[in-house]
């Protein structure tokens, strides 16, 4: 146990009830900020604490360790772009469990292994199990997202079996190494098979399904944080793992519910190809149902409309085509039309994402709607632009009872007087399904890619002004 | 001990049923952003690298320590960061504006 | 004692942000069972005033100890009688009826 | 600090959780009783873990307090009528606030008081202080409630100032006994001055004001019992209390904001006369303007109405007019109509007061419509039968800036096309305002009890079928 002041102790109390109060104040977008400030604040006060510790005397690992850090942590911010989320939060679940596995190590190595208790080192276990799970597991989401690792699901018989067994290999090691702390070989052998597991357990899921893994992952390292809390008898970090632990479940959860999958499917069912082209050949065997729209008819119908709504995909983040959708808007909303925007809890690949994207575009967050407030508009709308969504749109999750996606809730564009559809080709979209709007009489398909088309729309319509 | 990991129980329950409440009435449109922030939150671990890295425990818990102190020092200011930039592009549409 | 205080103190803050969140979700229509229920839940006092009826302390504690139990048991059998009483009685509309 | 082993921890640890999950529970009233069971076995586990304490070693009180405390809870809950719920509930704040002084008093006279640590003293200070004043101030609404005592404020000038003062100095006691705890004298010096401002805070408060008084009492009755938990080191009861506490500030934060008052004019203000005849002859002057109604003309606007809304307020309670109005509901259903019934946050006497009888009446509750839900319908209903309630439909809460419940949410009752009002004279309700709405020339005055009014009704209607 850490010796502790009530001075430092307070601290912590304090930074507990700062990162409570920041994520309390993410309920409602005109008070995020002054959360973020809040949490700041108690973050500073904790490490002001800490290092009044007196077990700390040397500085020159902390300072240059800090600065190194907050180096890094600033570039990466402030120059990421909005499309590349996804990768930044899987490399920043990576160093979380990094860092905690690696504190994990060092309270092994520093004390008697005797002076440990059961539960210090039970703790220690899975902190570092977990932490080094959460590591390699996030480095290989973040390859996959990034194309470095092939994004399909990766795989062989019997694979999913051997994950399992050094699961429980790993636990029967715990146990062991309870009863025998000072057997280090045990302790070190838990640490690699949880950086194996990390890899094997990520790489037969294909790439779509990264942000699922990816929101686990999460609760991972939260488990991890709150398993070093209890090692190290430190309540924020049991507090702040907690918060971070529900967070990445409750949202894992959101998304296999709204993909209408169940969590087994998608960690074991290595679905989804990650690569839309790999279906390419079923869509062009029926391209001549569809209407394929040129720009001065997609013009023409968007010119004529009194009310539009826009539905964004996956394809608006992947063409970056968030300022190209927002400056039509401007020039439709101008011209007198009503122009919002429909939001689907999965479009894109995070939960999320296509809010942040709009919002980057400077669209006023009162104009995106969620799908339970915009899906009996559709029928009394003029046109729906979709951008680069398809399986949120797929009336087969409606109508098809034996589609993979059937019951997931999806918007009722096909309602509308006339649906654009803006993509590159006829192939698919995440699930890998045929979408029979395409071909239906009142949809037009412009094809091309969306920040390209979108932008030519604009210039038509600023050309017939 | 006992004792001790009685208290953790506690504070670990406590937690886990109010993340449970906080984090679902955070709405669709901020999921991105809270994603960014539990990891900026969860950089509190610094609080144990810290200690490992500036303790005086010989050199390889200082060098496991430096790279810890590295690695959250990373995700709680980047966390923190890029929530606020994420947060600070979500606008009303301004009432003069059409 | 001042790590007691802290661990007390963690303990409050916790549950009075969860007291918070839970009580809120709680709708108008149930607000009187909800009032019956707290007390009942309050009726835990109960723990405390068993060690002052039940402990070999003198006759002062004991006496005092006894008027506890029986108010916090009041409290608690009462309470929680009460509030599923209440409770029964909040219905549905048969979907056969009109 | 107690002795524990850690099975007797762990019980209060499961016993935290079902308390939690029993409130949880609490949100919708399909799984409500099935957190009540919880919170039974929760109580049931945290009992007998405490039998195992070595404390314990007689159980010849016990057994009996045990028992008598069963019985009369039961015989209370079983018979008493739904109508004196505010009753009730101020009596089991006055045990609850009794048994946490009476335990502060025991521990300190069974310890040297040396051997307590500060904060254990001071624990024990806010303890028994505020578990007297929440056992004579409950006490005090209830004699009040009841008409054992004035509903009147009875005050005299400077008595708040008292108050203040005493509360100031039994403050400035507990510091004094906090640095010395052998002084017996100051201890129980505070305890009496906590028995008396019960007394004195709650006497110059209107008879009708007594739900907040009661909600706040439950607020300090948590306090004393979290204090309680800081004393004897027990965390099922800083839990317990926190969430008993949170929860009667949270009721009487919202019924002083749907009363569209500040919680210091609750306190100080002397408000209300708790005495609906007291402004008789204030009506009684303007009495001629009123349409009159008989049983015949409101049962013939009655039978002729598709759509009818029962607002239920006050006298409701009063007159014990539940049954009669479902079954008068019932009739006009079988006749065709549309019945709904719209509650008030602050109707009747104290929170969910009007549900809970009309539950009890077997309405169902998907009947019953909050303000924000139902205040949009009036101007398509038919008729808007008010029965027993008055100021939560009185017009000038949105008119008239000079009222005292002007900003008060109010139901729109006076859009309908029919509003039919029971009441047994003219006199104001319970914030002593006249209201406009009996005055309206679409109003109907029908005088009388309002439980006999509706069965004269249900009667009248029977004959006609
Ligand atoms: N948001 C999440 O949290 C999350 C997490 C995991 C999985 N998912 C899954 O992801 C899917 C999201 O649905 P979605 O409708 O947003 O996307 P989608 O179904 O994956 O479809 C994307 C569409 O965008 C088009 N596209 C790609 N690049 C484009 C470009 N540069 N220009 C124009 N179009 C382009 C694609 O067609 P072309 O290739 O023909 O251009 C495709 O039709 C759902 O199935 C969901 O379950 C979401
Ligand atoms: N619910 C809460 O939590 C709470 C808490 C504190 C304060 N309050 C306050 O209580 C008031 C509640 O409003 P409310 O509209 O329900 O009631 P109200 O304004 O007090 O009016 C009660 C009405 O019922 C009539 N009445 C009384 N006995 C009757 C009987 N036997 N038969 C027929 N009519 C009878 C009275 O008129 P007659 O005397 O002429 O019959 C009076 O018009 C609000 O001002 C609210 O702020 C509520």
């Amino acid at each position: 146990m850490e010796s502790e002041n009530s001075l430092i102790g307070f601290s912590y109390l304090v930074a507990s009830v700062c990162f409570i109060l920041t994520l309390q104040f993410l309920s409602s977008p005109k008070l995020a900020r002054r959360g973020v400030l809040i949490g700041v604040f108690g973050m500073t006060v904790a490490v002001i604490g800490t290092l009044m510790k007196p077990e700390i005397v040397v500085f020159k690992w902390i300072i240059p360790g800090v600065l190194i850090g907050s180096l890094v942590g600033g570039a990466m911010s402030a120059w990421i772009p909005m499309t590349k989320m996804p990768e930044r939060i899987a490399l920043s679940h990576a160093f979380g469990g990094l860092a905690a596995a690696l504190v994990g190590i060092s309270e092994y190595v520093r004390h008697d292994p005797h002076e440990l208790t059961a539960v210090t080192i039970t703790a220690l276990g899975f902190e570092t199990f977990f932490g080094f799970l959460t590591f390699t597991g996030s480095l290989m989401a973040f390859g996959k997202l990034q194309g470095l690792i092939s994004g399909r699901p990766i795989t062989f018989p019997g694979l999913n079996a051997i994950n399992i067994a050094a699961f429980i290999g790993s636990l029967v090691g715990l146990i062991v190494f309870v009863m025998h702390p000072e057997m280090a070989n045990i302790f070190y052998g838990i640490c690699a098979v949880g950086i194996v597991i990390g890899v094997t357990a990520v790489i037969p899921i294909g790439g779509a399904d990264m942000p699922v893994v990816i929101s686990l992952l999460n609760s991972y390292a939260g488990l991890s944080s709150s398993a070093t809390g209890f090692a190290i008898h430190n309540n924020v970090l049991i507090i702040a793992g907690a918060l971070d632990g529900t967070s990445g479940f409750i949202l894992s959860m959101m998304m296999s519910k709204a993909m209408n999958r169940s969590f087994a499917n998608v960690l074991f069912g290595a679905f989804g190809t990650g690569d839309s082209t790999a279906a390419a050949t079923s869509g062009d065997t029926r391209a001549p149902q569809y209407n394929q729209g040129t720009i001065e008819d997609a013009a023409s119908t968007l010119e004529a409309a009194q009310s539009v709504i826009v539905v964004p995909g996956y394809g608006l983040a992947v063409s970056q085509a968030q300022h190209a959708v927002r400056e039509l808007g401007q020039i439709l909303e101008k011209r007198g039309a009503k122009v919002s925007y429909a939001i689907h809890p999965v479009a894109g690949r995070m939960p999320g994402h296509m809010n942040v994207l709009l919002a980057e575009a400077d669209v006023p967050y009162d104009q995106l709607f969620d799908i339970e407030d915009i899906n009996d508009d559709f029928a009394q709308t003029d046109v729906v632009l979709v951008v680069g969504a398809n399986d949120v749109v797929n009336p087969a999750a409606k109508t098809n009872k034996g589609s993979p996606i059937y019951g997931m809730p999806v918007f009722n564009v096909e309602n509308s007087k006339t649906v654009i559809v803006l993509k590159r080709s006829m192939n698919t979209g995440f699930s890998g399904l045929d979408n029979e709007l395409f071909y239906l009489p009142n949809t037009m398909v412009v094809l091309g890619d969306a920040k390209k088309t979108l932008q030519k729309f604009k210039s038509e319509l600023e050309t017939r002004e | 001990m006992a004792q001790d990991l009685l208290f953790s129980l506690y504070i670990l329950v406590l937690a886990g049923f109010l993340g449970h409440h906080v984090i679902s009435k955070v709405p669709h449109l901020l999921h991105t952003p809270l994603m960014a922030g539990t990891n900026a939150i969860a950089g509190i671990s610094l609080v144990g690298s810290l200690v490992a890295a500036g303790g005086d425990f010989g050199n390889v818990p200082t060098i496991l320590g430096f790279i810890a102190v590295v690695c959250a020092t990373i995700n709680t200011v980047g966390g923190f960061l890029i929530t606020d930039r994420m947060l600070r592009m979500f606008k009303k549409k301004k009432p003069g504006a059409r």
